[in-house]
């Protein structure tokens, strides 16, 4: 158990080093000066030079990737040039908005879906299976940022129910909630539908295995046998692709601060890039990749913890 | 007709509803379990085993249809029953153990969580839910029973589950056992030990078994009466020594010829039955064997031979045995 | 009926003409499929069609008509600088296929490729190809989307390349476990006993099982593809201007949200229904072809 | 009687855990002998029937044959070559010399090819294009009795019969010496398990070919083999010609099999030696005798002592401290 933990985190750190490395490298696969390319043209040759010794451009590539992650384990991001402030202290700034918004985002999204596919899988092929398919799809076509625009269309222009802009004045817990509402619903909706899509098709999947038959010959109650013979074992392919989904839902959080000008890591990445902040955008990427590691290394812990298959024997 | 009988299903008829048509997979079945007894199925692939199996518990698929017949268990009819009388059957009166242990038993729940689940009846406590799992688990012989309780599926060999499978099929001393081809996925060394261990449980719980194998020296040594299907008929039933000693229908002779653990002198021509099973969508007129009978008559191709009564609990439903009954 | 043994199931997909025509039928029998079907031919030939069907010059600016609602002479209305909407619309799903389209295409060519010398090859290049794909994996999207921008500039190439890097290794994992399960399958080793050789069997044995649920993916994807295309336009990162998007007419629409909602409306439905079709039509012909959701008898 | 194929002294091996998992776990052999110093023969003409139940190794045996699993040490002469280490354009030329048919009749065709491309394929690969494939597949179909119309049909179309048939076609297709055939009557009915043999049998007797038979059915066996050889884990305990063995056999696991062939006879009396527990893993191998903890007739030295092979006569062997046929 504990080996099979250990191996997981460990190849966890791993894809987090290659992932930074191939970040860090593609800065040079650029042709010209990386100089050039992060301040732009028209910076000052000084300054050139100082960002240059600063970044450690002068040493070899790998060399200046070992350095590199090597500042990053000891949770050293870097700093904002233009700003002269250390971009941990800007990330870490905006980081909670955005994983208030994800955790929100999918919170509902499971809340809604997975009970969903469940009634699908129980009522297959009933018209309530059908209307469930009809919507879940719907939702899972609706790209993000199109939802974000018509639910601010409708709720905030046209209905005036909700607050469109910002996160809120700051001071109260119920203002901060009601600025959550919409992002969270915009960043949520499509992930109803997948969850309730993997949820039926997994439990229909299990339900035509031979042990529920067995269970049945047995006489158990079609409860149990639904919520523990068959979601025990559906649950498992859900629970991967919710700690997929918090990673993927960092993405739709770019789009969805941007409509609801909301305070966030995806609003601070865009920022950056149009003012070409280069030193803020790959660290904010490279927390946003450390948080999808994360992510889905728990999903597989927890998956490991669920299915007694995957604990080795002793 | 002196023994009772703990199952009786008679005239029973079940199709599917399929893209080519209604699929009559069983037709005019007839089959009783006398009390205490061991009543083997035999038939080759497609002759209507597990749909049989399926409509005794239930269990039949969606687009299955019963047109007509009983199934009559301890005196009231199966197929009369709603839902929640079946399945208040199911796991106490009539219990199952399938063929294939690698995936019959639920892998992420251990096996102690799966005995005691079945057990959700019985108005006693945990803990002698749990001690009668161990006791059952002992006498299916499961080594340190204790411990192993708590051991998921994937950890045990294919016969230690299959003892696990009998130990919960018997653990509420059902009336009626059905095992489908319970020793099929298993080495001969191990067939013999489950073999053994089923018969000595029989014995002491005093339950019925009815016991599908296509397996004829299993189904010698085991049972009490035989039953024969072919392409979803019964077409022989009887005593085991009637079957293998004095088979009345071509297909139970034909059957027995092809077997070559009954063929003495070491031959390397072996026997065959020539052709396959008709379409069950699109029925022939006459006998369902008569393509592939080499005692065909005249009359075979034309009309469908009904049951007739050869001896005391010997039935064929064959056109030769109704013209010239042999004692 | 029952005893049938479970095995992997390839012959179901499509691979000759016949098997096609009797998918067409199923997927045309669902009326999701046919609905998305429908939609996907429409949102195809409209896109095709472009030039032919749109009414106004899409880029020509005429300020005098700006933010008009949908008329008769605009069917959809006109956008802050005056220029017909429908016109843009019609001229921004050809890019938005084209997009999706080529990019798809390109990524699957190399997730195969990838995926089967993954799946063939030996163990330490099995695992490092792995670790490279869940590297590249575990960059969320969009976020990688702006990196790649401030490094190469914004420009459909840009996104285009995002796509593909992103896509690589979703197809190449899938056909690796495709390979992986078929190696050993053991229709392969008969072939390999008789003494096929290495690519016979990838060609000819193992490819066409491969190929068909890598495709139903792939059309699965297209709608992805498409939100990312106008996602990364919408942020001004993708279609530069004035070349019409719609994720730039979103973006215009956005801008004047509180003086005229029609923009935002006529920008987002075509998304709305070509995502939509791509994603009817893909399910309908993964629950065709996929057997394990086709379990009655 | 001339070897047609020799093996000596055989030993697979496989991998059983990770090197990184074998270093945490301190495991200085990370390796299972699946296969262990196995010899035998098989002469021209000859039906050689290698007999064991599941995880024998009796189907890595097979594979390493024809190359598919390569062998650690030992060595296999065909016609007096020596087969490992053959570079591999040798190794494509004596596939396609030695015919191999798979366990899994359907399943060991391509699916998505016709019939006829199937049989087309041995002569694609080995570059015998300039003959008419068609009127080949056709000669080819007939030996096999298909009617022509299969030739257009997908393997999934197939009754397991047919599909078998197919196999024999396309491992007879280039007129080889030897055969393999890894239970060539699994999953089949009994009607049609004779129609296969039979074909095999005929096949034989006109081609004067070689066969291996791999196989758990004893009674297929007995009528087919002139030579046996049982297997249990990863070694042969016994072999010797088939009669004899079925007479008097030496080893105890060659009683015990042969005992626990139950007899389709209700009134047959089998003096049974039953064997207790299961085969061990692989991982954990006994000392001395492998078979000891299951053997009714340990003795001490069994526990300790490795048997080596006792030449009984010219072509009867035995490993076994205590055989059966001294009393």
């Amino acid at each position: 158990m504990w080996l099979y933990f250990l191996k997981r985190v460990l190849l966890g750190i791993l894809i987090v080093v290659v992932a930074v490395s191939l970040l860090y490298s593609m800065i040079h696969m650029v042709p010209g000066d990386p100089v050039k390319t992060i301040l732009g043209p028209r910076a000052s040759p000084e300054l050139q030079a100082q960002i240059r010794d600063k970044m450690g451009l002068n040493d070899p590539l790998p060399v200046q990737i070992v350095k590199f992650i090597g500042r990053v384990a000891q949770g050293d991001l870097g700093e904002d040039v233009f700003k002269r402030k250390s971009v941990n202290t800007i990330v870490f700034e905006q980081l909670p908005h955005t994983i208030y918004l994800v955790l929100a985002g999918i919170g509902w999204a499971m809340l809604v879906g997975i009970p969903l596919g469940c009634l699908s899988a129980i009522y297959r092929y009933s018209i309530i299976d059908r209307i469930a398919g009809i919507l879940s799809v719907s939702c899972i076509a609706i790209p993000t940022f199109v939802v974000a625009l018509y639910s601010v269309l409708l709720f905030a222009v046209t209905l005036k129910w909700l607050p469109a802009i910002g996160a809120g004045d700051g001071e109260s817990l119920g203002s901060y909630i009601s600025h959550l509402i919409l992002p969270a619903f915009a960043v949520g909706l499509g992930w109803v539908g997948y969850l309730a899509r993997l949820v039926r098709a997994s439990m229909l999947e299990v339900m035509g295995e031979a042990h529920v038959r067995t269970a049945r010959a047995f006489g158990l109650p079609e409860r149990t046998i639904v919520f523990k013979y068959v979601l025990r074992l559906a649950i498992l392919p859900t629970i991967t692709l919710v700690g997929m989904g918090i990673g993927i839902l960092l993405s739709s959080a770019v789009f969805t601060e941007i409509v609801f000008a909301r305070p966030g890591i995806g609003r601070l990445i865009y920022d950056a890039v149009t003012s070409r902040n280069y030193p803020v955008v790959m660290g904010s990427v490279l927390v946003t990749t450390v948080l999808f590691v994360i992510s889905t290394t728990i999903a597989d812990l927890v998956n490991a913890l669920v299915d007694p298959r995957l604990r080795p024997e002793k | 007709m002196a023994t009772e009988n703990v199952l009786e299903i008679s005239k029973l008829n079940v199709g599917f509803a399929t893209e080519r048509g209604m699929l009559k997979a069983l037709r005019d079945v007839d089959l009783s379990i006398p009390v205490g007894s061991i009543v083997g199925v035999v038939g080759e692939s497609g002759c209507g085993k597990s749909t049989m199996i399926n409509a005794i518990i239930g269990l039949l698929a969606h687009n299955a249809r019963v047109s007509s017949g009983s199934i009559v268990f301890e005196g009231s009819d199966l197929l009369q029953k709603s839902e929640r009388e079946l399945r208040d059957i199911r796991g106490t009166r009539i219990s199952m153990v399938f063929q294939d242990p690698m995936v019959s038993l639920n892998p992420v729940l251990s096996i102690g969580t799966q005995m005691i689940d079945i057990q959700y009846r019985d108005a006693i406590s945990k803990a002698q839910k749990r001690a009668r799992s161990i006791e059952m688990l002992n006498r299916v012989g499961i080594p340190d029973p204790e411990s192993r309780l708590n051991n998921y599926p994937h950890q045990f060999s294919g016969g230690m589950r299959q003892r696990i499978a009998i130990a919960m099929a018997l653990q509420a001393e059902p009336a009626l056992l059905i095992a489908d081809e319970p020793t099929t996925a298993l080495d001969a060394t191990l067939e013999v030990q489950i073999i053994h261990r089923l018969r000595d449980l029989q014995h002491s719980m005093g339950c019925s078994i009815l016991f599908i194998s296509h397996h004829l020296g299993v189904i010698a040594e085991l049972c009490d009466y035989v039953v024969v299907m072919y392409g979803g008929e019964v077409v022989e039933r009887g005593t085991v020594r009637d079957i293998f000693h004095r088979p009345a229908h071509p297909y139970t002779c034909k059957l027995l010829e092809c077997d070559p653990a009954r063929i003495v002198e070491t031959t390397r021509s072996l026997p065959t039955i020539p052709g396959e099973i008709p379409d069950l969508a699109n029925l022939p007129r006459g006998c369902i064997f008569a393509d592939r009978c080499d005692r065909k008559i005249d009359i075979c191709s034309e009309v469908a031979p009904s049951t007739s009564e050869l001896a005391g609990h010997h039935w064929t439903r064959c056109h030769l045995a109704a013209a010239e009954p042999t004692a | 009926m029952s005893d049938t043994t479970t095995r992997l199931d390839t012959t179901q997909l499509p691979g000759n003409w016949q098997n096609f025509r009797r998918a067409l039928k199923r997927v045309l029998r669902e009326p999701l499929g046919a609905l998305g079907l429908t939609l996907v031919v429409f949102v195809l030939v409209s896109a095709i069609g472009a030039d032919w069907f749109s009414s106004h010059e899409p880029n020509k600016i005429d300020i005098k008509s700006k933010l008009q609602p949908p008329s008769a002479e605009h069917i959809l209305g006109t956008d802050q600088l005056g220029r017909d909407i429908y016109s843009r619309v019609l001229v921004g799903g050809q890019i938005a296929l084209k997009v999706s389209l080529v990019s798809i295409g390109i990524a699957l060519v190399i997730g195969l490729s990838l995926g089967l010398i993954a799946g063939f090859g030996p163990r330490w290049l099995d695992n490092s190809l792995m670790l490279l794909f869940d590297s590249v994996r575990s960059f969320p999207t969009v976020m990688f989307a702006l990196a790649v921008v401030t490094l190469f500039g914004p420009s459909l190439n840009t996104v285009m390349i995002v796509v593909i890097v992103t896509q690589i290794p979703i197809y190449g994992r899938m056909v690796r476990s495709q390979t992986l399960a078929l190696r050993d399958a053991e229709f392969i080793l008969a072939e390999r006993a008789l003494g096929a050789g290495f690519f016979r069997i990838i060609g000819m044995h193992m490819l066409p099982n491969v190929i068909g649920p890598l495709l139903i993916l792939a059309s699965m994807d297209i709608p992805f593809v498409i939100t990312i295309e106008a996602g990364l336009s919408f942020l001004g990162m993708g279609v530069r201007p004035p070349t019409p998007s719609w994720g730039t007419i979103l973006n215009d629409g956005y801008s004047y949200i509180y003086n005229t909602p029609w923009p935002v409306i006529a920008g987002g439905i075509p998304v709305i229904l070509t995502t939509l079709g791509f994603t009817f039509l893909g399910e309908s012909l993964r629950d065709v072809f996929d057997p394990k959701l086709r379990k009655e008898i | 009687m001339k070897p047609l194929l020799e093996l000596k002294d055989l030993r697979v091996r496989f991998r059983s855990r990770s090197s990184l998992s074998a270093l945490i776990n301190g495991d200085r052999d990370p390796f299972v002998d699946a296969v262990n110093s196995v010899s035998l023969q098989i002469g021209e003409g000859e039906t050689y029937g290698l007999v064991g139940e599941s995880g024998s190794g009796k189907t890595t045996l097979a594979r390493s044959i024809i190359g598919l699993v390569k062998p650690q040490e030992g060595s296999i002469r065909y016609d007096g070559t020596e087969i490992i280490g053959m570079p591999s354009s040798q190794m494509k030329k004596f596939r396609g010399i030695v015919g191999t048919m798979f366990q899994d009749p359907v399943g060991s065709l391509s699916p998505r090819m016709t019939i006829r491309s199937l049989l087309a394929e041995p002569f694609k690969i080995h570059g015998m294009t300039g003959r008419d494939l068609g009127q080949e597949v056709n000669r080819l179909l007939e030996m096999v009795g298909l009617n022509r119309d299969f030739g257009s049909r997908h393997p999934h179309q197939l009754s397991g019969g047919q599909a078998r048939r197919v196999g024999v076609a396309r491992a007879l297709a280039l007129n080889p010496k030897l055969i393999i055939a890894d239970e060539p009557t699994a999953g089949l009915d009994v009607s049609v398990q004779g129609e296969i043999l039979n074909l095999l049998d005929k096949l034989q007797a006109e081609l004067g070919i070689s066969i291996l038979v791999i196989t758990h059915n004893l009674n297929v066996v007995r009528h087919i083999t002139d030579r046996m050889g049982i297997m249990y884990f990863g070694r042969i305990v016994e072999q010797g010609p088939t009669s004899t063995m079925f007479d008097q056999p030496s080893h105890p696991y060659t009683l015990a099999l042969l005992s626990a062939n139950p007899e389709p006879d209700p009134d047959a009396v089998i003096d049974r030696l039953e064997l207790q527990g299961e085969v061990p893993s692989l991982l954990n191998r006994p000392p001395g005798c492998e078979f000891h903890p299951r053997c009714p007739f340990v003795e001490d030295n069994c526990k300790s002592t490795f048997p080596e092979i006792t030449q009984l006569s010219d072509d009867h062997s035995y490993r076994c401290h205590h055989p059966r046929h001294v009393e």
